[in-house]
C-alpha cells in the first residue's frame, strides 16, 4: 500500500494550556491533530497523578500532530511559543501515512 | 473558650469531619481508596447546584434584602484587599520569593466553596439561619484576588512574568463553579419554594451524605498533597496557614457586623475570608504565573488551611459570630 | 391561544427549562462548565432506568390495556413513515443532498427520551395520567427510521452508500437505550407495586432534581454544537427543525385519538413523534452513512428541534391533546 | 424444601435479581449497553460507604456484643482455612494446574461483598436482624485468603514462583475496599444514631435502587466474561463453582452456630464463607501469580459462584440459619 | 539488551468503527493491539472534544498495533479497507521491541 | 528549531504493575516519563476492554519515557525486570527532542 513521509509530533502539555496551545497550532497552519488524555506522569517538576494529585487543578494532555515535513518548523516554532514558560515534552518522529492528501 | 472547645469537639465527631479524617489517614497509609476523578467532578456540580439554588431559593423566600448589593460589594473587596494582607505576612514570615507569595496570597483572596458549604451545615445544626444571598457573595469573591496577585507581581518582579493574558480574565470569571452556582442561585430565585419542593428531595435531604463522601475524596486528596510535599512545608509556610485564615475571618467579621448581617450571615463572613481557593486560583496560577511553584500552594490551601477551618476554623468562628451579634 | 401561552410561560419558567437555558447560555458565553461525560451517561442510565421501571409499574397497576398491542404497531409505523415526510419536506425547504436529507429524515422518524421524559413530567404537572406502556412505544419508535432512511438513500442515490452492512441492524435494535429502557420496563411490569416501592426512594424521589443537572449538560452540549455549526444552519434548515415537530406531532395526534388514548397518552404520543433523536441514530448514521455531514443533522435535532420541543412544543401538544380529547 | 422454593422464585422475582438477569442477558445478546467504569466504581464506594455505616451504627445501637472479637477471629480463621478446602477439592474434580488451582482457592477463602449486601437485604425482607459488626468480619475475611495461596504454592509448586514481593501484603490489607468498609464502620459507631439521622436519606431510602443498577453492571460484566471464557469452563470447573459455596456455607454456618449468631448473623456468615471475591483477591494474584490465568478464576468466582449465591445459594442460607436457629 | 526490528502503526478512527476495526485486524491475522481513549481533534472535518461535542454519539479513538514488517502490508490493507469512506488516520513508525516471539 | 536525538519508549502493562515499573524506572535512573490510560486490547492473552471486562481488577496503561541513548539500555533493563513475568509490550522509536537539557 502506497505510503508518504511525514513527521509525528507529540506534545505533552499541562490540560490548562490545551486550548492555547492548538489554537497557536491553528494560527501556525496545522489543522489536524488529535489529544490524548494523560493519567499521570513525573518529570524535573515532580511526580502527579491524576488521581492522587493535590487538588484536581493540574493535569496533562498529549497532543499528537502529523503534518508534512516542511509545516514542521512552523508547528515547532507554534509549540515552543506556547510551552516555553511551560513544563511539559515536545517530541518528533518519522513516520509514513496512508491518504497523503489529509496532511 | 468552653464553649468554643466543646463545639469543636462536637464539630470533629461529625460524619463529614470524621470522612475527612479517614481520607487523611488513608492517604498518609498509602491505600489505594480513590473516588474516580469524574464522579468527583459530579459531586462537586452536585454541591454547587444544591447550595446555589437552596441560597436563591432562601432570598425568594425572604425577599431581596437591601443589604444584598452592599454584601457583594462587601465581598468583592474584601477579596480584592486579602491578597495584599497575605503577601506582607507572606512576606514577614516565610522566606518565599515575590512570585511565590504572590500566587499563595491570590489563593487567600478567593475562597473554598466546600468550607463555606460545611460552615452552612455546621450554621444550620447550631439552629442558624443566614441570608440565602450569601451564596452570592462567594462567588463574587472567587476572581478578584488573583488581579491582586498580578498586579503585586507587576509591581514587585521585574521580570516581567504574571501579564494578564487576554482571554484569561473571561476565563476566570466564567469559570465553571461560578456560572453553575451564579446559575442555581438565580434559578433558585426565580422559581422560588414551588421550584424547590419539586427537587427538595434531591438537593436536601441526601446533601449531607454527598457531603460525606466528598470530604473523604477531599481528604485523601490533601493526604497525598501533604504526603508528597513534605519538604515544602517549612514551619513558616505551615503558621501562616493557620494564622491568615484567622486574620482573614477577621476581616469578614469586620465586614458582616457593618453590614448588620445575621449571626449565621456573620459567620459565613468569616468563613469566605478565612478560606482558600483550591480550584480556580490554581488554575489561574498555572496559565498566568506558570514560575511560581504548584506545591506550596496547593499544600497551603488544601493540605493546611483547608482542614484547619473544618476542624477548628468554623466553630471559633461560629462562637465569634454569635457572641458579637448576641445570638 | 391563551391557554397555551400561559403553559408555556409556566413552562418556561420550571426548574428543568432554566437548567436547560442555564447550560445554553454557559455555552455561548464559552464558560469552561462541563458535566463530565460518564456523569452524564451515568445520568442517562437513571432516567433510562427510572422512567422504564415506572412505566412498567404502572402498566402492573392497571392491568394491560387492550391497545397496547395496537400502540406498539402504531409506533411502528409511524416511526417507518416520518422520515419520508421529513425527506420530502427536507428537499422541498432545503438544499440538502439526498444523503444529508436521508440522513436528517432518519431522525425525525426516530425520538428523543429526554423530550419524552420531560414531556411526562409536564403531563403529572398538570394532573394528567398517560399509559405506563408509552415507554414501550418509545422504545419501538427508536430504530424503524434508520431503516427508512438507507431506502430512500438507495432509491434515489445512485452511487451506491448507505449499504445496510451485516450486524448493523442488530446493533441498533440492541443498543444500550432501547435494551435498558426495555428491561426496567419488563421489571417494572413483573415486580409491580411491591418492586416499586422498594425502589422509589431512588427512582422517584429524586428524579426531578436528576433531570435537572441532565438537562443543565444538555444545555452545554447544544449550545457548543450550535457555537461550532452556526455557518450550517441556513435558515430554510432552520424553519425545518421547527415545522417537521409540528408536522410530526400531527401524525402522533391521529395515532392516539384513533387508539382512543387517554388525553396523556395522546400528548405523549404526539412528543413522541415530533421529538427526533440524537444518540441512536446519529451513530447508526455514522456507521452507515459516513458521507452525510454530522453536523447538520446534530445541529437540528440537537441545537433546533429538542429546544423547541421542551419550550414551545410540549405546551403546544398538551393543550392540543387536552382540547380534543376533551380532558 | 418448599420453604426453600417459594423463597427462591419470590428472591428470583425482586428487582436486584431481576436486573442482574436483565445485565447477564444483554451481555448474552452482545448489546452494547454499559455502564461507565467510574460510575460503577462510584456506585462500589457507595455501597462499601452505606454498609459500612449502617453497621456501625448498629452495633452504637445494640452496644459492643461480647462475641464481636470471636466472630472477627472467626473471619480471620476461616479465609485462611477455606483455600486449603477449595484446593483439594479442585485437585480432585478439575485438572487445573497447581498454581491455577491455588489462584483459584484463594478466592474462595475471600469474600464477595456484593454478595453480603445482597443476603443483608435478603435478610431484612425476611424480617432478620442481624449483628452490626458482622461488616468487619467481611473486611477482615477479605485478604487472609491470599497468603494461603502463596502457601500452596511455596508447598506444591517448585518452580518458585508466587513469592510473597515486599509490598504486596501492605497492598491488600490497605485496599481502598477494605479501608472504607473499615472506616464508615468505625465512623458509624462513634457517631451513631445521631450520625446515622444525619446521613439517612442518603445511605438507606436509595439503597435498593443504586444496588438495581450496580447489579445490572455486575450482570453485564459477568455475562461478557461468560461469553468469552466459555472454552475455559469445563463441567468439573462449573461444578466446582456451584459445590465450593455450598461447603463454605457449612463452614460459615458451624462458625455462626459455635458463635451464638442471631439467625441473621449466622445466615451471613454463611454467606460471606459461600461467596467468592472477584476485585481484591484478582488484582493481588495478578501482581503476585501471573502465571495463573485470570480468565478460569475470575469466570469461576464472577461468572458461577455470584450468580449462584445471588438466585439459589442465599435462600437456601436463609432457610438453613432459620431451620437451625429456631428463627 | 537484545531488540528487534518492527513496525508501530496508530490508526484514528471514530469509536464507533472500532469494533469494525479489530474484526478486519484480526481477519487480517493482526491479533496484537492497545486501544487509546481520545480526547478531542482537529482535522477536515472540523474541530471536536469528547466533552464539548454535539451529542456524545461521536468520539475517536487510537489503536496501536505493533507487528512484524512483513506483516505491515495485510495489516495497512485491512485497514485501509475499514477507513476508506470514514473520517480517520493512519501512521507508521519504524521501531524496536523487546520479546520478539510475541508479535 | 534545534531539535536532539533521543528515544522514545512505550511499555504497555498491566495497570496493577505501574507502580513497580516506574519504582523500577527511577531506581535506574529515568525520573521523566507519561502515564497513558488504555482502553482495551488484544494480545496471546486474549481480548479486553476496559467496559466489558470480567471484573475491573484487570486494565492496562502505557508508560512513555524519552530518553537519551546513552540511559537506553538502563532503561530497558529496568523495564524488563518488571515486565518479564508479566504480559505486556515494550516498543523504541528513534525521536527528536526540543529543549534537550531536560532529559
Ligand atoms: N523524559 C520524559 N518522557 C516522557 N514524558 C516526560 C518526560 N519528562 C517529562 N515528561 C512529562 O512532562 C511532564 C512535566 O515534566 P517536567 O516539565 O519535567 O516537570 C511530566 O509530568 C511528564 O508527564
Ligand atoms: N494531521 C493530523 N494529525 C493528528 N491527528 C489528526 C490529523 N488529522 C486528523 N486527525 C485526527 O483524525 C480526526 C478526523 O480527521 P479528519 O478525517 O481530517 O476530519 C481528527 O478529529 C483528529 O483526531
Ligand atoms: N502487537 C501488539 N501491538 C500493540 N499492543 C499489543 C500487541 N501485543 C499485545 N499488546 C498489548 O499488550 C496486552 C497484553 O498482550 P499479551 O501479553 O500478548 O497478552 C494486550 O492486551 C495489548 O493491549
Ligand atoms: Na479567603
Ligand atoms: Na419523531
Ligand atoms: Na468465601
Amino acid at each position: 500500500m502506497q505510503t508518504h513521509k511525514a513527521k509525528r509530533v507529540e506534545i505533552t502539555i499541562e490540560a490548562v494550556m490545551e486550548r492555547r496551545l492548538t489554537t497557536a497550532l491553528v494560527t501556525a497552519g496545522v489543522t489536524g491533530f488529535t489529544v490524548l488524555p494523560v493519567l499521570g506522569g513525573s518529570g524535573r517538576s515532580g511526580q502527579w497523578s491524576r488521581e492522587g494529585q493535590v487538588s484536581r487543578a493540574g493535569g496533562m494532555v498529549s497532543v499528537v500532530c502529523i503534518v508534512r515535513a516542511d509545516k514542521l518548523d512552523n508547528l515547532l516554532d507554534a509549540a515552543f511559543s506556547v510551552v516555553e514558560r511551560h513544563i511539559g515534552v515536545v517530541s518528533v518522529v518519522d513516520c509514513e501515512v496512508l491518504r497523503a492528501e489529509r496532511f | 473558650m468552653d464553649g468554643i472547645f466543646a463545639l469543636a469537639v462536637d464539630n470533629l465527631l461529625s460524619p463529614i469531619i470524621l470522612f475527612f479524617a479517614l481520607g487523611l489517614l488513608a492517604a498518609f497509609a498509602r491505600s489505594d481508596l480513590t473516588v474516580p476523578e469524574s464522579v468527583a467532578k459530579g459531586m462537586s456540580l452536585y454541591l454547587l447546584f444544591a447550595i446555589g439554588f437552596k441560597g436563591g431559593a432562601s432570598v425568594a423566600a425572604h425577599g431581596i434584602d437591601a443589604t444584598l448589593l452592599l454584601s457583594l460589594l462587601a465581598g468583592l473587596i474584601l477579596s480584592f484587599v486579602l491578597p495584599f494582607v497575605a503577601f506582607t505576612l507572606l512576606r514577614v514570615m516565610t522566606g518565599l520569593s515575590v512570585t511565590d507569595a504572590a500566587a499563595v496570597a491570590a489563593h487567600y483572596g478567593s475562597i473554598s466553596i466546600v468550607t463555606f458549604v460545611a460552615a452552612t451545615s455546621v450554621a444550620t445544626s447550631a439552629g442558624l439561619n443566614s441570608e440565602g444571598y450569601m451564596v452570592a457573595v462567594a462567588a463574587v469573591m472567587e476572581a478578584p484576588a488573583i488581579l491582586s496577585a498580578l498586579w503585586l507581581i507587576a509591581r514587585y518582579d521585574s521580570s516581567g512574568s504574571g501579564k494578564m493574558e487576554a482571554g484569561l480574565l473571561q476565563e476566570i470569571l466564567l469559570n465553571g463553579s461560578i456560572v453553575l452556582l451564579v446559575g442555581s442561585f438565580l434559578i433558585g430565585v426565580i422559581t422560588g419554594a414551588e421550584g424547590l419542593a419539586k427537587i427538595a428531595p434531591f438537593i436536601v435531604s441526601p446533601f449531607q451524605g454527598v457531603l460525606c463522601l466528598f470530604l473523604l475524596d477531599m481528604g485523601l486528596v490533601a493526604g497525598r498533597g501533604l504526603r508528597e510535599a513534605r519538604d515544602v512545608l517549612r514551619p513558616g509556610l505551615f503558621l501562616f496557614g493557620m494564622v491568615m485564615p484567622l486574620i482573614g475571618s477577621m476581616f469578614g467579621l469586620g465586614a458582616g457586623l457593618l453590614l448588620g448581617l445575621s449571626p449565621g450571615g456573620v459567620m459565613l463572613f468569616m468563613t469566605l475570608s478565612a478560606s482558600a481557593s483550591y480550584i480556580a486560583v490554581p488554575a489561574a496560577m498555572r496559565v498566568a504565573l506558570p514560575e511560581a511553584n504548584p506545591s506550596i500552594y496547593l499544600t497551603l490551601s488544601l493540605g493546611v488551611t483547608f482542614p484547619f477551618n473544618l476542624t477548628l476554623g468554623i466553630p471559633i468562628y461560629l462562637t465569634i459570630a454569635q457572641a458579637l451579634t448576641g445570638a
